[in-house]
C-alpha cells in the first residue's frame, strides 16, 4: 500500500518535473508544476508531516504557483507565450543535467543514511518524531509539536529530559519572518505599482 | 523537563537575555513600521522619511556600539560617565550583553565577531542613509519604500552575521538578498535598472536554491543544524574510516557544502557565479551598488568563515585533509577570483562597472584569507606547528579579513558615493566624462582628492588603510605557506595582481587629474555639506592607515578574531 | 507492508533538484526560470522531510520545510515583480534578450 | 460506545477488526490493514461522490426557484412535477448529450483536463468535512487548513479554463478569478482561524465537538467578535465561490461568460456542479466552525442521543446531526442565492478594494479582538460558553505537578474527550 503510494507520488512528482523541463508553453509549465509540486505534498503526507504537506498545497500550489500564473498572463501575450530555448541548449543541457543526476543520486544513495541515524541516535539521542505518545492518534499529527516549537518551547524534545538548557525553539526565525515578508511585500508593491502620477491629484 | 520547567527557562532565561541582545536589530524592524505609518496616516508631506530612517538607524547603531564597548571593555567596572547612563537606558546586564553565548535557543550567536559585523553593517547603513539623503536617490513619495527595503535588507545581513544555525543561515541569505533585488532594480523606468534587477533575481534565486539543497544534505547527514555540533558531529561519523573519497559520507559532506558554496560565492561575486555582479551594478544607482558591495559581502564573509569552521571543528584532527582540501580549493579560487576581477576591469569605460570588476577583484583578496585559515586550522600534527601557532595563524587571517573589511567599508563607499554625487552633477558615469572635473573649483576638486584617496588605497598604496589591510592578509597567508606551498603562490599572484590593478585605478585619477577640462562644460557647484561628507567618510582610510590609531584598530581586529578559535 | 526508505524519497528530491536545475538553466523565458527555482527548493524540501522522518534531524526537517515554503514565496513575489518590471521597459520576457549591459 | 460509524473514520474502525455479522455468515476471512484501507477509501469515494452531486442538484434546483420568485416568476413547474423537481436532471442529461468542442484557439490540453481540476479539488475538500460527529473521511490535525488549501486549488483550475480557451473574455475572467482568489484567501484565513483560536484545534471534527449543548455554545455567540466574524467569514467565502456580487469571473454582462464562454456540454455542466458543490461545501464549514455544526443547539436533544449505551440510539443521533447539519448549510446556501438576485454585481476595482481595504483590516481587527477576549477572559464564559480546549490545557499544565502537566500538554485532545463525556462539565459551563 504505501509502496504503491509512494510509486504514484513519486511518479506524479518526478513527470511533473521532467515536463515542466521539456515543455516550452509557460502556461503548461505552470500546470506541470502544480502537478509536481501537489505530488510532492502527498510524498509529505506520507512522511507523516501533514502540517507541512498542508502547508505546502496552501501556499506554494495555492499561492505562489498561481501568481506565476497571474504573472504569465500579465506578461506573455501571443509570441511570447512560448519562447523556445534552442534545441542544441536543451540536448547539451538535458545530457549535462543527466550527469549530475546520476552524480547526485549516487552519491546520495551511496550514503548508509539508516546506518548513519543509528550511529547518531546512539550517541545523541533518539530522533523526536520517533517519541512515543506525543503524537496523537497514530502517525502524522504534527500540527501541535510545530506549533509549539514555532514559539520557541520544544516539548517533543524537552519534556522529560534533564537538559541544562532548551532545545533549539524556532520563535526567531518565527517572527523574523514577518518582518522579511513585510519588507518584500512593500518591494513587489512598490515595482508592481503603477508609474508615478505626475502631478499628485487631491483626491484619489 | 516538565512543561513549565521548560516555559520559565525559555522565558525567563533565553528570551530576556536575547531580545536584550538583539535590541539594535529590534530598532531597525520599529523604524520599518514607522516608515510605514507615516505613510499610511500621511504624515510623510510633514515629515520627509529619511529623517525616520536615519533616526532609527543612528539609534540602532549607538545600541550596537554600547553593546559593543559594554561586551569589549567588561561593561560595568567602566567608569565611562555617559557612558553607564546610556548603558542603564538600553538596560544592559551582565548576564545579557554582556556574556558571549548562543541566543534565542540556540539560533543565534552573541560574541565579539558578531559584534564587531553588526556594529560594521549598522554605521554603513548610517552612512549610506545620509548619502541617499545628499544625493537624493528616493524622493519623498518613494522614500519609505526605500528606506524600508534597506533597513530590511540591514536586518537581514545583522541576522546573517550571527547565525548559528543552518536554517538562519539560509533565512539570512535570503532576508539580505531579496530586499537587494528590489533595490537593485529601484529606478523601475530604467531600462537598464531592470534588466540588472532580472539578472540578479535569477541567479541570485537559482543559487538560494542550490545552496538549500546542500543544506538539506548536511542537516540530513549529521542529524542538527546547530552549527556547534556540526563539526564533532561529523568526525564521529566519520570516526576512524579516514577522509577520503571513497566515503561516501564524505562524498556527501563535500557536496553538500560546495552547494552551500555556491550560495556564498553568489553573494560574494566569486569568479565562477560573478555574472550577475557588473550588470547589476551598473543597471543599479551607485548608492545601491556601493552597499550591496560593503554590506552584503561582509555578511557573507562572516558566515563563510562561520559555516567553514562549524563544519570544520572536530575537536580532534579527524577533518584535517578536508581542512586542507577545502582550504586550497578556495585558494585557487581566489586567485582565479582576483585575476580576472583585475583583467576584466581594464576594458571599462563605466566607472560603476568598473568599480564592480574591483570589487571582484576584492572579494578575490578577502578569501584568501579564509582560504589561509583553513589551511592553517589543519596544521595541527601534520606540519608540526604547536596548538597555540595554530590559533594564532588561523586568528591573523581572521583579522587581516576583518581589518580588510574595515578599510573596504570606506574606501568602496567613498569611490561609490563620489561616483554619485558627480553623476548628480554632470549625469554621467563614463570614464570619459570624468575629464578634468580636478579643474573644477570648490567642493568637486575636494571630491576629487578623496577619489584619490579612494583609489590608492582601493590599489594598496603604503600611506593608506588599504596597504595595512592588504599587508595583514599576504603576510597571514605568507605564514600559511609553510604549510602548503601553494599559499606562498596564492600571495605571489596576489602581489602581481596588485600591481595589474594599478591601471585602472590610475586610468580614472588620470581622466579626473590629468585630463584637460573639456570645452564648453558649465561649472559645476556643489553644496558644502557634500564635500564634508566625502571628507568624513574619506578620513577614515587615513586613520587606519599610517596613524598612530592604527595599532588600536588591529588590536580590536585581532581581539575579536581570536574569539573564533579558543 | 512493504516500507519505503530513505533512499526513496532522496531520489525523489534529487530528481527535482536537477530538473529544476536544468528548467534554470535552459529557459528563456523569465517565469519559466523562476519555476526552476521552485523546483530546486522542492528537492530541497523532501530531502528535509525524509530526513525529518527517517533520519535523527526529528520536527526540525519539517520547520525548515516550512520555513523554505515561506521565503519561496517572498522570493516568488519579488522576482515575479521583477519580471513584470522588465516587461514594462522591454516588452518580453526573454532572459536572453537582457543583453544590453555588457562589458 | 459501540464503535459502529461513531469511530473517527470507517477506516480506523475497518482496522480494528471488529468482527461484524456478515463476516461470520458469509465466512469472509478478516480484513488486513491494507483492505480496510482500500474498502474504507471506496466506501468513503461511494459516499462522498453520492452526496457531491446531491447539493448541486438541488442547488440548481433551488436557484432557478428562488431566483424566478424573486423576479416575481415561477420558474421550472413541468419536468417532474408541479414544481419541476427533475430540472437539474433534465438539464443534465441534455448537457450530457451535446457536442464535446473545443476552439481552435485553446490549448486543447490545458482546455479539458481544467473543468477536472475544478472538480476534483472541490469535491477532494468533502474529504476533511464531518458531516456528523465523527462521520469524517479523514480526521486530521490539519483538517481545516487542508481544507482550505485544497478549495484554493479550485482556482487553479479556472484560471487555466479561461487561460487556455484561447478568448479574452475567457482570460479576462480567468485574471480576475485569480486577483480575487489570491486576495480573498487571507480574510477567510483569518476568520477561519478565529473558531480554530477557540477551540485550541483545527481539527474539524473537534471545532464541531466543543460546541454541542445549548446553542449560545455556539462560537459564533462566543463573543462579539466572533459574532462579527461569522458574517465577514460568510461574505468572504461568497467571494471565493465567485457568487454575486463578487461574480467577476463570469460576469455575463460584460464577459459574456468569464472563464468559462468556451466550454459546452459537459466540461461546463462540470464547473457548476463543483460550483453548487463548492457552495454547500462552505457553507457547511461556516456552519462547522460558527454555528455549532451538527448539533441542534438544544442540550437535552443531543444529549439524549449521545449519554445513551446503544449504539443503535448513538446511531440515529448521528444521522440527526447529518440532518441537522444538512438543514443549516441549506439555510446559508438558501441565503447565497437570495443575495445572489438581490444584489447587483461589484466592479472589479470594488471587489479588490472590498477586500483589501474593508475585510482584510476588518478580519484583522477581530483575530486581535477575539485573541484578547481569550486572553482576558480565559476560563470565564461569555453567553454560557466553556473556555477553550488550549486555554485548559495550558492552565493544567502550569497547575499541576510535572508528569501530570506533561500528560495535559501531551495529549490535549483525549483529555478532552474525557472532559467531553463529562456532561456537567459540558453543559454547566465554567467549572
Amino acid at each position: 500500500m504505501e509502496l504503491l503510494l509512494f510509486t504514484v507520488f513519486a511518479a506524479a512528482a518526478c513527470g511533473g518535473a521532467i515536463a515542466v523541463v521539456l515543455s516550452q508553453n509557460v502556461v503548461r509549465m505552470a500546470f506541470y508544476l502544480v502537478i509536481s509540486l501537489g505530488s510532492t505534498a502527498g510524498l509529505f503526507f506520507m512522511l507523516n508531516a501533514d502540517f507541512v504537506g498542508a502547508t505546502q498545497l496552501l501556499i506554494y500550489v495555492g499561492g505562489t504557483v498561481v501568481l506565476l500564473i497571474f504573472g504569465v498572463m500579465l506578461t506573455a501575450s501571443g509570441p511570447f507565450l512560448t519562447i523556445k530555448s534552442s534545441p542544441g541548449d536543451m540536448v547539451q543541457a538535458i545530457l549535462v543535467g543527466a550527469l549530475f543526476l546520476g552524480m547526485v543520486v549516487v552519491t546520495v544513495l551511496q550514503v548508509d543514511w539508516d546506518g548513519n541515524a543509528a550511529k547518531l541516535e546512539s550517541r545523541y539521542g533518539v530522533s523526536s518524531l520517533e517519541r512515543p505518545g506525543y503524537n496523537q492518534r497514530g502517525e502524522g499529527h504534527t500540527t501541535r509539536s510545530i506549533g509549539a516549537a514555532l514559539l520557541g518551547a520544544r516539548f517533543d524534545k524537552d519534556l522529560g529530559k534533564n537538559r541544562e538548557q532548551p532545545s533549539t525553539g524556532y520563535l526567531l526565525p518565527f517572527e523574523i519572518v514577518s518582518v522579511h515578508l513585510l519588507v518584500v511585500l512593500i518591494g513587489a508593491a512598490y515595482l508592481a505599482r503603477a508609474k508615478r502620477r505626475v502631478n499628485v491629484p487631491s483626491e484619489f | 523537563m516538565s512543561v513549565s520547567e521548560i516555559l520559565n527557562g525559555l522565558i525567563y532565561g533565553d528570551l530576556t537575555r536575547s531580545i536584550e541582545v538583539f535590541c539594535p536589530e529590534v530598532l531597525l524592524c520599529v523604524t520599518v513600521i514607522v516608515l510605514l505609518l507615516l505613510r499610511l496616516f500621511s504624515l510623510d508631506h510633514k515629515i520627509p522619511p529619511y529623517v525616520i530612517a536615519l533616526g532609527g538607524s543612528v539609534v540602532a547603531f549607538v545600541a550596537v556600539l554600547l553593546q559593543f564597548v559594554f561586551f569589549t571593555t567588561g561593561g560595568a567596572e567602566t567608569n565611562l560617565g555617559a557612558g553607564e547612563t546610556l548603558f542603564s537606558l538600553f538596560q544592559l546586564t551582565e548576564a545579557g550583553v554582556g556574556s558571549p553565548g548562543e541566543l534565542f535557543t540556540g539560533l543565534l550567536m552573541h560574541d565579539a565577531f558578531t559584534l564587531f559585523f553588526r556594529l560594521g553593517l549598522t554605521f554603513f547603513l548610517v552612512l549610506v542613509v545620509a548619502l541617499t539623503v545628499l544625493t537624493g536617490i528616493p524622493d519623498n513619495e518613494d522614500g519609505p519604500d526605500f528606506y524600508t527595503l534597506l533597513i530590511g535588507s540591514t536586518i537581514g545581513m545583522m541576522v546573517a552575521t550571527s547565525a548559528n544555525h543552518l536554517l538562519m543561515l539560509f533565512l539570512g541569505v535570503e532576508m539580505m538578498s531579496v530586499p537587494s533585488y528590489v533595490m537593485v532594480g529601484f529606478l523601475k523606468g530604467r531600462r537598464s535598472s531592470s534588466e540588472a534587477a532580472l539578472k540578479y533575481v535569477v541567479y541570485g534565486a537559482g543559487t538560494a536554491g542550490i545552496m538549500l539543497y546542500g543544506l538539506s544534505l548536511i542537516a540530513g547527514l549529521l542529524g542538527t543544524a546547530e552549527f556547534a555540533e556540526l563539526g564533532p558531529r561529523l568526525a564521529y561519523l566519520i570516526d576512524g574510516d579516514g577522509v577520503t573519497l571513497s566515503n561516501p559520507n564524505i562524498v556527501v559532506t563535500l557536496l553538500g557544502v560546495m552547494m552551500v558554496l555556491v550560495g556564498l560565492a553568489f553573494k560574494l561575486s566569486l569568479v565562477p557565479f560573478h555574472f550577475w555582479c557588473p550588470d547589476a551594478f551598473e543597471g543599479a544607482p551607485a548608492e545601491i551598488g556601493g552597499f550591496l558591495s560593503v554590506a552584503s559581502k561582509a555578511a557573507a564573509f562572516a558566515l563563510l568563515v562561520r559555516f567553514l569552521l562549524a563544519m570544520t571543528a572536530s575537536g580532534g584532527g579527524e577533518l584535517e585533509s578536508l581542512n586542507l582540501y577545502l582550504g586550497l580549493a578556495l585558494g585557487v579560487m581566489a586567485a582565479v577570483t582576483m585575476t580576472f576581477g583585475n583583467l576584466a576591469a581594464y576594458g571599462q569605460t563605466n566607472v560603476k562597472r568598473l568599480l564592480a570588476y574591483s570589487t571582484i577583484a576584492h572579494a578575490g583578496y578577502m578569501l584568501m584569507a579564509v582560504s589561509a585559515m583553513l589551511v592553517i586550522t589543519n596544521a595541527a600534527e601534520s606540519s608540526g606547528w604547536s596548538a597555540a601557532q595554530v590559533q594564532d595563524g588561523a586568528a591573523r587571517c581572521v583579522e587581516g579579513l576583518m581589518y580588510y573589511l574595515a578599510v573596504y567599508l570606506f574606501m568602496n563607499l567613498a569611490a561609490f558615493a563620489i561616483v554619485a554625487l558627480i553623476r548628480n552633477e554632470t549625469f554621467s558615469e563614463e570614464i570619459e566624462d570624468y575629464n578634468g572635473l580636478a579643474h573644477h573649483s570648490g567642493t568637486m576638486t575636494v571630491l576629487c582628492v578623496c577619489m584619490g584617496v579612494a583609489m590608492f588605497s582601493l590599489l594598496g598604496m603604503p600611506p593608506f588603510g588599504g596597504f595595512f589591510a592588504k599587508l595583514l592578509i599576504f603576510a597571514s597567508v605568507w605564514n600559511a605557506g609553510s604549510i602548503h606551498w601553494l599559499m606562498w603562490a596564492l600571495v605571489v599572484i596576489a602581489g602581481l595582481n596588485t600591481i595589474f590593478s594599478l591601471f585602472y585605478y590610475l586610468r580614472v585619477l588620470k581622466a579626473m587629474f590629468i585630463a584637460p577640462r573639456p570645452e564648453g562644460v558649465r561649472s559645476i557647484n556643489m553644496s558644502g555639506l557634500v564635500g564634508a561628507y566625502v571628507v568624513v567618510i574619506t578620513l577614515p582610510i587615513l586613520l587606519m592607515g599610517a596613524s598612530p590609531l592604527q595599532n588600536n584598530l588591529s588590536a580590536t581586529a585581532r581581539y575579536v578574531a581570536s574569539v573564533l578559535f579558543p | 507492508m512493504e516500507g519505503v526508505g530513505i533512499n526513496g524519497y532522496l531520489a525523489v528530491g534529487a530528481v527535482l533538484f536537477v530538473c529544476g536545475v536544468i528548467c534554470m538553466a535552459t529557459k528563456r523565458n523569465g517565469i519559466g526560470v523562476l519555476m526552476g527555482v521552485e523546483l530546486v527548493l522542492n528537492g530541497a524540501n523532501v530531502n528535509f522531510v525524509a530526513f525529518s522522518k527517517f533520519g535523527p534531524l526529528g520536527l526540525d526537517g519539517q520547520i525548515a520545510s516550512l520555513f523554505v515554503i515561506v521565503l519561496a514565496a517572498a522570493e516568488a513575489a519579488v522576482a515575479l515583480a521583477i519580471v513584470l518590471n522588465f516587461y514594462n521597459n522591454h516588452l518580453t520576457i526573454d532572459v536572453d534578450r537582457a543583453n544590453e549591459l555588457q562589458g | 460506545m459501540m464503535p459502529l460509524l461513531a469511530t473517527e473514520t470507517i477506516s480506523e474502525l475497518l482496522r480494528e477488526g471488529i468482527d461484524l455479522p456478515v463476516f461470520d455468515f458469509w465466512d469472509i476471512p478478516p480484513i488486513g490493514e491494507t483492505g480496510a484501507l482500500i474498502l474504507a477509501a471506496i466506501v468513503h469515494v461511494a459516499l462522498l461522490a453520492g452526496f457531491f452531486g446531491l447539493p448541486a442538484f438541488a442547488g440548481i434546483w433551488a436557484e432557478r426557484k428562488v431566483s424566478a420568485r424573486i423576479q416575481d416568476r415561477l420558474g421550472p413547474t413541468r419536468t417532474g412535477g408541479r414544481f419541476g423537481w427533475l430540472q437539474s436532471l433534465a438539464d443534465g442529461i441534455k448537457l450530457l448529450q451535446k457536442e464535446d468542442l473545443w476552439p481552435n484557439a485553446a490549448d486543447s490540453m490545458l482546455f479539458r483536463v481544467a473543468p477536472y481540476v475544478v472538480v476534483v479539488s472541490s469535491f477532494a475538500a468533502f474529504l476533511f468535512l464531518p458531516f456528523s460527529d465523527g462521520w469524517v473521511a479523514l480526521s486530521l490535525d490539519v483538517g481545516l487548513f487542508l481544507a482550505l488549501a485544497i478549495l484554493s486549488l479550485e482556482v487553479l483550475g479556472i484560471i487555466l479554463a479561461g487561460y487556455s480557451s484561447g478568448s479574452k473574455w475567457s482570460l479576462f475572467g480567468g485574471m480576475r478569478e485569480a486577483a480575487q482568489m489570491v486576495s480573498y484567501e487571507v480574510p477567510l484565513g483569518i476568520t477561519a482561524v478565529i473558531p480554530v483560536l477557540i477551540a485550541g484545534s483545527m481539527n474539524l471534527n473537534e471545532i464541531g465537538r466543543m460546541q454541542s449543548g445549548w446553542f449560545w455554545n455556539w462560537f459564533i455567540f462566543h463573543d462579539p467578535f466572533t459574532f462579527l466574524a461569522f458574517f465577514v467569514f460568510f461574505t468572504v467565502t461568497l467571494a471565493s465561490n465567485k457568487r454575486a456580487p463578487f461574480d467577476l469571473a463570469e460576469a455575463e454582462s460584460e464577459l459574456v461568460g468569464g472563464f468559462h464562454t468556451e466550454y459546452s456540454g459537459f466540461r461546463w455542466s462540470v464547473f457548476f456542479l463543483a460550483e453548487y458543490a463548492s457552495m454547500y461545501f462552505v457553507s457547511a464549514l461556516g456552519v462547522i466552525l460558527f454555528l455549532g455544526g451538527w448539533w441542534t443547539g438544544i442540550a437535552p436533544i443531543d444529549n439524549f442521543f449521545r449519554a445513551s449505551g446503544d449504539w443503535r440510539v448513538n446511531y440515529l443521533g448521528n444521522v440527526l446531526g447529518f440532518a441537522v447539519l444538512l438543514i443549516k448549510s441549506s439555510k446559508l446556501v438558501f441565503l447565497q442565492i437570495w443575495i445572489r438576485w438581490t444584489l447587483p454585481r461589484l466592479r472589479i476595482d470594488q471587489v479588490m478594494v472590498t477586500c483589501l481595504k474593508y475585510l482584510v483590516p476588518i478580519s484583522c481587527f477581530l483575530f486581535l479582538g477575539a485573541t484578547t477576549w481569550s486572553l482576558l477572559a480565559p476560563g470565564r464564559v461569555a453567553m454560557g460558553m466553556k473556555p477553550g480546549l488550549g486555554a485548559r490545557a495550558i492552565e493544567a499544565a502550569v497547575e499541576t505537578p510535572a508528569t501530570e502537566s506533561e500528560a495535559a500538554i501531551v495529549r490535549p485532545v483525549d483529555d478532552a474527550h474525557v472532559a467531553m463525556s463529562d456532561d456537567s462539565s459540558m453543559i454547566g459551563g465554567a467549572k
